[in-house]
């Protein structure tokens, strides 16, 4: 079992399993259980960033008016993260295969 | 009843605590080169001023956060880091500004010179902070200040030209001498549009206890307050168009300041101009170390509240203690505090867009107001703000050098 | 990119302003008899406490001193700077009386003083005037 | 619930909702095939310097170790303790116990109540 620290993970940039840039991370999705606090997945992604700041009211219309091309997030599950070397986090998969949730 | 009151001291004290050395000094400077010309930009400044300190108000009362609280909270460490350094630094100087105000008005009363004032003045300083409470400090200060209206008796019974006045109150650009014009405007804005005021009235509103009903009335203070206020700054503006423009005498020196009321009212005139500076100074004196040590405690989690005995609030005490003692040691080097004066309120102007920024999204955020967010034309106003600040930002500087 | 650009700011205004041109000395200097005699008028009418008064009439004569030297360096085109350098040493030594005398409590010595100041003024609005008219 | 819009940075309070810091960062136990879990608060200490640079987090270091009370681990405070995360954090625990306060307890006592005035810290 290794520990890191996880608030330095924010920001870094993510690559796939071939090196592709994913972007960076932004948040973690977490539950909080009885016994502990488990790590779902990992938000990254520029959207997430908006999330974190929850500047949806002010963004939107941004948004709107790029029609989604600027605010993309992809939702990262637990399992295709490798974090073995915390400064350079990486995809266990290709970026096609990720699910682009908006 | 108690809300009555509350209403009548957040005027009275918004009114007492708007002008310091800042503002009087830009303001002076204005008259004494350009006559009217400037009302233009103390308009601008104190309508700006009210949105801002109106949101600040409603921010602390709905959220029970300040927007220090909420601007670690919302964008992490590292970038309050930045507006950390770059706030605290220029508030430090203003308040640096502030005690030598309090120094020179002693100076001109007593004829011991500022330097020698500056230790007595930063322990006197200090001891109301010490020992005195969030309530008596504010109130006091500010009660204390509504000296300043003789600014306002001065300028009338010289008999203002009130249609010259109102053709100052549209921007206009002088023929020559640009440089200077425009940076005089940049310091009256940044003498207005001051961060510590928004970061000081939004923890004042958490010391108070305010909660949403408080809402309608932070509005009326905050309008009403500010109006006041704005209105003496263009009575100090006036005051200083009429009795040192036609003599040809250009604000350098403090000294020069002091002559601002005496062809109105002659002894008078004298020695409530440096009561004026030296309770203006005072409040804003207590207002900036206060807000400087809120921005440390409220940022890094300490407890803090002037209410509580300093032992309570260890390390939110020994800030103040600590800022004050450092705010000294540049005037006892002799270093002259209208010259700070006017270097700070350029600096602020360039640092205002770290302050203002932040605060666009804090006013939009849903978890923290809920249904009490900005509207359009509050974000309207903001945005305008940051626009300014910006032009302000990158011209301040250049500014400073050719016209300072 | 903010941090940088807040370094950039703070270095360059602490490269001091740019000295300001001989016009404006002028201009300067013009303001600073203004405020000897305004102070002594105020004086007279006993406005204005005699410590304020003797401090900033000696204030006014060293900024005066300070200017009179620049000016005779870098002189203003279209003014014959012997003679303005004259006028200011003039005005210079009347103030430096109404310092004394403010001391001395002497009113009637210091009124005349104070009308040779008054000319000397005119004077200097003269030359300031024929500089901008030149500019 | 999203880890650092909720949690990091957040104000603590402990179980007499007395303030006791922020929270600086937080521990992440990554296992091989297991899921990630987090399993500490960290308060104080050079967590808050590391996440703007490692070089400030010597400095700080070094600074912390010459006086004050001479500790700059942060303060690990594991997340059974956590009993809400609302506006603030709230603790099941007692603020002075954890070590949160050392530094503001080192400050009353060796600055604040030395000078005239400076009122005493009750639970002494």
């Amino acid at each position: 079992m290794k520990e890191i620290n996880a608030e330095l993970l924010i920001g870094r940039k993510v690559c796939d399993a071939n090196g592709e840039k994913v972007g960076r991370i932004e948040e973690f999705r977490v539950t909080n259980t009885e016994k502990a606090c488990l790590v779902e997945g990992y938000l990254v992604g520029t959207s997430a960033l908006v999330d974190r700041l929850s500047a949806w009211t002010l963004i939107r219309p941004i948004d709107k008016a790029l029609r989604g091309r600027v605010f993309s997030v992809y939702e990262i599950p637990w399992e295709q993260m490798d974090l073995s070397d915390p400064k350079h986090p990486k995809l266990r998969i290709p970026k096609s295969e990720l699910r682009h949730s908006k | 009843m108690k809300k009555i009151l509350q209403l009548t001291l957040g005027i009275i004290t918004s009114v007492g605590g708007f002008l310091e050395i800042g503002s009087v000094v830009t303001a002076a400077q204005a008259g004494a080169n350009y006559g009217y010309k400037l009302l233009w930009a103390i308009l601008l400044g104190t309508i700006c001023l009210i949105f801002l300190v109106e949101m600040s108000g409603r921010l602390a009362a709905v959220s029970k956060h300040t927007i220090v609280d909420a601007t670690r909270e919302r964008f992490g460490f590292p970038f309050f880091s930045i507006v950390m350094l770059g706030i605290v630094a220029v508030a430090f100087l203003v308040l640096v500004a502030e005690l030598g105000g309090i120094g020179l008005a002693l100076q001109i009363l007593s004829g011991i010179g500022f330097r020698w004032w500056a230790i007595p003045v930063s322990i006197i300083v200090w001891l109301l902070m010490w020992k005195g409470t969030f309530g008596v400090i504010e109130n006091g200060a500010s009660l204390l200040g509504l000296v300043t209206i003789s600014f306002a008796v001065a300028a009338v019974k010289m008999h203002p030209d009130w249609g010259g006045a109102a053709h100052g109150l549209l921007p206009t650009m002088p023929g020559d001498g640009k440089a200077k014009y425009g940076f005089t405007a940049v310091s009256i804005l940044g003498a207005s549009i001051s961060p510590y005021l928004m970061y000081f009235y939004s923890s004042g509103a958490i010391e108070d206890k305010w909660d949403e009903s408080y809402i309608p009335m932070n509005r009326i203070i905050a309008g009403f307050g500010m109006t006041f206020g704005g209105f003496l700054s263009m009575a100090v503006l006036v005051a200083a168009a009429l009795s040192l423009q036609p003599r040809g005498i250009d604000i350098e020196k403090f000294e020069q300041a002091a002559l601002l009321m005496t062809p109105a009212l002659t002894r008078w005139g004298f020695y409530l101009f440096a009561f004026s500076m030296l309770f203006a100074c005072l409040g804003a004196a207590l207002e900036i170390s206060l807000a400087i040590a809120y921005f440390f405690a409220q940022g890094l989690g300490w407890s803090w509240s002037e209410d509580l005995d300093p032992s309570r609030d260890s390390r939110f005490a020994f800030t103040y203690t600590i800022i004050i003692l450092l705010g000294a040691i540049p005037l006892l080097l002799g270093i002259d505090p209208i010259k700070v004066t006017m270097m700070s309120m350029a600096l602020t102007s360039a640092t205002l867009p770290l302050a203002i920024v932040p605060f666009l999204f804090l006013m939009n955020d849903p978890i923290y107001l809920g249904k009490h967010r900005n509207g359009w034309l509050s974000n309207s106003v903001v945005a305008i703000v940051i626009l300014i600040s910006f032009v302000l930002a990158i011209i301040s500087i250049p500014l400073e050098i050719i016209g300072g | 990119m903010r941090s940088k650009r807040f370094l950039v700011a703070s270095l360059v205004v602490l490269f001091a302003c740019k000295p300001p041109t001989p016009a404006e000395q002028l201009d300067s200097a013009l303001s600073w008899v203004a405020t000897a005699r305004m102070a002594g008028d105020a004086w007279l009418q006993h406005t204005t406490p005699d410590k304020y008064t003797r401090q900033t009439l000696e204030l006014s004569q060293q900024t005066l001193l300070q200017l009179g030297t620049k000016l005779l360096k870098s002189p203003v085109p279209g003014v014959d700077s012997a003679s303005l350098d004259s006028l200011l040493t003039r005005s210079r030594g009347h103030i430096a009386q109404m310092a004394a005398l403010v001391t001395a409590k002497n009113s009637p010595g210091f009124r005349q003083q104070l009308d040779s100041l008054i000319s000397d003024e005119t004077l200097v609005k003269q030359f300031a005037d024929s500089a901008e008219s030149k500019q | 619930m999203k880890l650092v819009r909720d949690v990091l940075d957040k104000k603590l309070t402990d179980r007499e909702d007395c303030e006791m810091g922020r929270v600086s960062g937080l521990v992440m136990q990554v296992g091989e095939r297991s899921q990630p879990r987090i399993t500490h608060i960290l308060v104080g200490g050079k967590t808050l310097w590391m996440r703007i640079h490692p070089w400030i987090a010597r400095v700080a270091a070094r600074l912390s170790r010459m006086w004050g009370p001479k500790r700059d681990e942060p303060v690990r405070i594991p997340w059974s303790r956590v009993e809400s995360v609302g506006k603030d954090v709230k603790l099941d625990v007692k603020a002075r116990d954890t070590g949160a306060l050392d530094w503001e307890l080192w400050v009353a006592k060796h600055i604040i109540e030395r000078i005239p005035g400076g009122g005493k810290q009750e639970e002494e």
